[in-house]
């Protein structure tokens, strides 16, 4: 299919294409509204949904008061009541205080209703550490959520997942959780003008390589490409998969790659026990085992809250270095 | 907690009857579920209603078929009222899949989709944002159907229920709130739970308009949800109902009590709603021995059937365990 | 030192072992006090703490309201104060409405205070399957808590442990939470009197066998003995273990077995996909990968909200009969 | 918003020192963070305080350093005032760990055990039940010392505001509950985030007793202050204090402020705490010229002394990362 005439690609940062991705949805679906904390007024405390309150309105583009609980349950409420709501909270540090709206309510009313109801939501949130903002406003907890059977998790990495995966989420009929990671709001990139999303609960190949398969996502995916690109100047080639959704996993797609490569490194930006990284771990295992050449390795954040100062914060979560030093373990060139 | 009946003006025979009917449906299927509960028919924890019904009854007669209502895990009478067949709810009890839930909610966790009962919550006030959100919905959506939640006095003490208040009148929502007050949360008295136990002061904080009714009083419950729900159907923003009531049974079917005494338990008896609407319905005449005793062996009758309906049903297949986790992949919502 | 004195053997059940432990705890620390939702008037709605109000009063025996955020961070206040509160979340499905205080504060205020402060809490509550009580009230979520550092995370599953684990938490001055098993309160056991605490987060080997290990906790641990001698009467000999602490966890004791066995099941209650049983086996892996003979195998529960019939519950979580399976399979005898 | 000041018959010259010193201390220190922030020497969030400066001193006034204090993200002025050192809290901005929390926590942790500042807590309504179990523990062991907690406006919203104000009142606790209400949280007016918003009829649902003062004068707030933590310390249970001030600057160090219009922000800013206590001092001519410019003086050399103090600091080791994760002598996970 070389002479497939190629996508029409454009240039973008991913807070364009995220800001860009509502705009569709604002547009399309009159049932679709946006809500949270200052995504009017403000134009959103990372400025994704700077000018939607002026194009859509105040009904669309909902401010809400300091109530987690109470906004993403009537988010869910809407959704049964016919609405296709997107609720944004603030960053995922906040979503605590939302939880039992989400596990019990929103991950649990279809199965508990014999299928009755389904619960459209999205909720969005700003993931990750990065930006020095201690130990209370750096949690990584995508991994974490994807504990909860009856949520979907999407984790976009590059300009397009932030320009197409809303729109998946949005016709998905159940909940579906986005994590935005807060380093990559200034990403600039360029991606195809697409008509529809991308299968959004596959991973994808985005450097192939035959010595070790390198599984990331999120921020941890662009530190995994810097990092093979430090290791091809090596000699060593990594094939690089951008997980892309945390629930559903996409396991051809890992064991596949473990099948050629017989080598894995994780990376994750949360912490490491019982982490996401561990129950990729486990997957691989059970399905891979005889496959595997070396134990995987997985390359994790520190358990303990962030804290404030750089050079502690870079040393608690993955880095490129990191990465580089476990792949030469896995290859037992340590 | 005056005994003093006020006149009935307009009580008619027949809604007289069909009030009465309705709390006997609910009575009596519950006396039969208790009864069933200790044959381990029905299993889990089982919330009666018996000594509330009024309330649910009386909320009822305000509502149309198109108003949605959230519940909580004390829901039988609820469900039953809103038109989800006594069948499917008895089913559900047994967790037979002809159960309004596919017999996989139990007692507490009944739904019905197309009477828009959205259950049947178990996390005390976790039900209320959701009410506010349905009220979202229709506001939304241009249309001027209710959204009705209920919910214990407990409940007012969860953040949630603070949150969702405030919401609900900031959005002018269209929703009614109902709390089911019968002072105890399991085993703990208002007094000892709420600094403020007169709950409309709760209220005024929101601005959200509250009345205070007596929830052994049928009419009374049915006049303050009348006037509730028009004022709401009028644009007029939520509003909430306090109903001061009482449980007859245990919290769940069995627990020692020890956290209220037996004459508080008694004094409450004595003012049963059904035994209450009754005494009026014979004061005034309104309906005779033969009808009254009509109304009985209908609800007999279709509490048997449920029973039989029930014991009929069939388990779901082990295969289907984690059907609707998910949707069908291709399904549009 | 097999002449050493047995210590006293007595019979009891959990739930007075619980209790007397309790009692003790109040007895011996006038610090110390229980808070929670029914706790006292009530008794406790599993009967814990049935006649501890009488004998201690209101004050430390003191009933809240149902406001689980406001009083778990009550009692992080009263730690920080002086304090060493045991505080009661009725179950496990409620403690997800003060998840922003038991990860934003009582596991991250060391840390981030650069040690200044120390949270001497221990949050106990029931959790896991078996009552029929379906959706929202079966969770089984210690191991999901166990993901959090700052945070220990205690499964007694003996009345041994019901009975001595608390005086261990409270002498910790980090908080510990406490997870007791709803199916384990009327278990009946024997148990030797001590003066204090074994290590809490040591597990202990209960039965031992050179086929395979069998690593369980809480009510699980019990099936996994079940298992145990169904297997027994078929020549296979395991050697089951209760990890007893999932946070931390012993990794020396585990690994220490299956190097000895070469063989693992893992068997944990929770929903399977980023358990605390794809931990346990990332750090085999990570620690043990050269003397596993196969790859080891997880008895989880089922990735579903626990639907309330009997049938649905019981093959919603792990049962003798399917560990016994999972270790025919792990044995290549399948 | 009147104008007229009220007369002062009990300002001393030295305590009117006290109070300017104080705030000025908050105002400079603050404004250098500022710059350092531009510089890149303070990175992360860092909220100022700036116009508010009267609400933490007037009530700062009222306490004796075994009182207890929690406060917010914007708690600069509050630590200071509750004597954690300049040096400690400007080594902390810049992470260095010679900072009052070693330099983990930056602007919006600061901790000091030694006089009871318990943070710096960045969840907003976070640290309201944390001042509720302060408080719980002093009166389970018979102290008789005051926990305070100070939060914004926005924080009303939340549920857990609300239950902790129940469990307050309910166990009548010995806690001070400071509502620093500058009209907006981020971007969002109160108008827009509550349904009712004069604060007080919040707390008349919990029987809380409270009291709304101008924020903007350090004098009102120190009596209104003093009036509440003696009740509290006799024995009266929690009080409310809301002190209705404003932010001069961003929410954090940069925003749009496309929220609010400049017209606005002038005004208030006419109303700055500093320059009306600097004017009651001129007027009733309690300090003169060369003593208000050696208060700017000393409060110079104190910022400056930071400065150095925190560029002096040094960078916790790598290896120390996980060191107070647990307590010594506890295995690690
Ligand atoms: C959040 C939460 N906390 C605790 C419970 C356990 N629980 C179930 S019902 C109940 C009492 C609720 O009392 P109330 O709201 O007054 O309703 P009632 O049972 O009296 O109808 C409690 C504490 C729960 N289900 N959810
Ligand atoms: C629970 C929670 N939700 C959202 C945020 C993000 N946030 C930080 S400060 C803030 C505004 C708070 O306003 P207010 O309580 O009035 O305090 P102010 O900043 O005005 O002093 C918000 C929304 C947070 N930190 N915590
Ligand atoms: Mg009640
Ligand atoms: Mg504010």
């Amino acid at each position: 299919m070389s002479d497939a005439p190629k996508p029409h690609m454009i240039q973008t940062t991913y807070r364009e294409a995220m800001r860009d991705a509502l705009r569709d949805a604002l547009r399309s679906d009159p049932r679709v509204f946006l809500m949270g904390e200052d995504v009017g007024r403000y134009g959103g405390c990372y400025a994704v949904s700077m000018g939607l309150l002026e194009e859509f309105g105040e009904e669309r583009v909902r401010d809400t008061p300091l109530s987690e609980s109470g906004f993403v349950g009537a988010g869910i409420g809407a959704a049964l009541g016919g609405m296709r709501p997107i609720v944004e909270i603030m960053t995922v540090n906040f979503s605590l205080l939302a939880l039992d709206q989400i596990m019990n309510n929103a991950a649990t009313l279809r199965h508990m209703s014999g299928g009755q109801f389904s619960v459209p939501i999205v909720i969005r949130m700003a993931t990750g550490a990065g930006k020095q903002l201690a130990a209370q406003h750096s949690h990584s907890l995508e991994g974490w959520y994807a504990h909860i059977p009856g949520l979907k998790v999407l984790t976009p990495a590059t300009v397009e997942d932030a320009r197409y995966m809303l729109a998946a989420a949005l016709a998905d009929p159940d909940p579906v959780l986005i994590f935005e990671h807060v380093m990559l709001y200034n990403l600039e990139g360029w991606m195809p003008v697409r008509a529809g999303a991308e299968p959004v609960h596959q991973a994808r190949i985005h450097r192939t390589g035959g010595d070790v398969t390198l599984l990331a996502y999120g921020a941890g995916f662009h530190k995994a490409m810097t990092a093979a690109d430090q290791l091809a100047a090596d000699g060593i080639e990594a094939e690089v998969i951008d997980l892309r959704s945390l629930r559903p996993l996409d396991d051809a797609t890992i064991l596949a790659s473990v099948s050629k490569t017989h080598r894995v490194v994780i990376v994750d930006e949360g912490w490491r026990s019982g982490g996401i990284s561990a129950e990729i771990m486990a997957r691989i295992v059970e399905q891979g085992f005889y496959e595997l050449d070396a134990p995987p390795v997985r390359v994790c954040g520190a358990e303990v809250p962030i804290p404030y100062p750089r050079h502690l914060e870079e040393a608690a979560i993955p880095q490129p270095e990191g990465i580089v030093q476990a792949v030469r373990q896995v290859l037992g060139r340590g | 907690m005056s005994a003093v009946t006020p006149p009935l003006p307009e009580l008619s025979a027949a809604h007289a009857a069909a009030l009465l009917k309705d709390m006997l449906r609910i009575r009596r299927l519950e006396e039969r579920c208790a009864q069933l509960y200790t044959e381990t028919r029905i299993r889990g924890f089982l919330h009666l209603y018996i000594g509330e019904e009024a309330v649910a009854t009386g909320v009822n007669q305000a509502l149309a078929p198109e108003d949605a209502v959230v519940a909580t895990y004390r829901e039988h009478g609820h469900a039953l009222l809103r038109g989800v067949p006594m069948n499917a709810i008895m089913a559900e009890m047994y967790g037979k899949q002809e159960g309004c839930s596919r017999g996989r909610g139990g007692s507490m966790h009944l739904f019905d989709a197309a009477r828009r009962f959205y259950g049947g919550s178990a996390i005390v006030a976790g039900g209320i944002p959701l009410a506010v959100g349905l009220a979202l919905a229709d506001r939304m959506q241009g249309r001027s159907r209710v959204s009705v939640c209920f919910f214990g006095e407990g409940a007012v003490a969860e953040g949630e229920f603070h949150e969702s208040m405030n919401l609900a009148e900031l959005w002018r929502l269209p929703a009614l709130f109902v709390c089911e007050n019968n002072l105890y949360a399991m085993g703990t008295h208002i007094a000892r739970s709420e600094s403020v136990t007169e709950l409309c002061r709760k209220l005024s904080a929101y601005d959200v308009p509250c009345a205070s009714v007596d929830g052994m009083d049928v009419l009374a419950v049915e006049a303050a949800a009348r006037a509730a729900v028009a004022e709401i159907r009028a644009g007029g923003g939520p509003r909430f109902l306090e109903c001061r009531t009482y449980r007859f049974r245990a919290h769940s079917m069995f627990d020692a009590q020890r956290y209220r005494d037996k004459g508080e338990v008694a004094e409450w008896m004595r003012r049963c709603p059904i035994d209450a609407l009754r005494q009026r319905i014979e004061m005034a005449a309104l309906l005779d021995a033969p009808a009254l005793a009509a109304i009985e062996a209908a609800v007999a009758e279709e509490v048997e059937a449920a029973v039989a309906f029930a014991e009929a049903g069939t388990w779901e297949p082990l295969e289907d365990l984690t059907r609707d986790v998910y949707s069908p992949a291709e399904a549009a919502p």
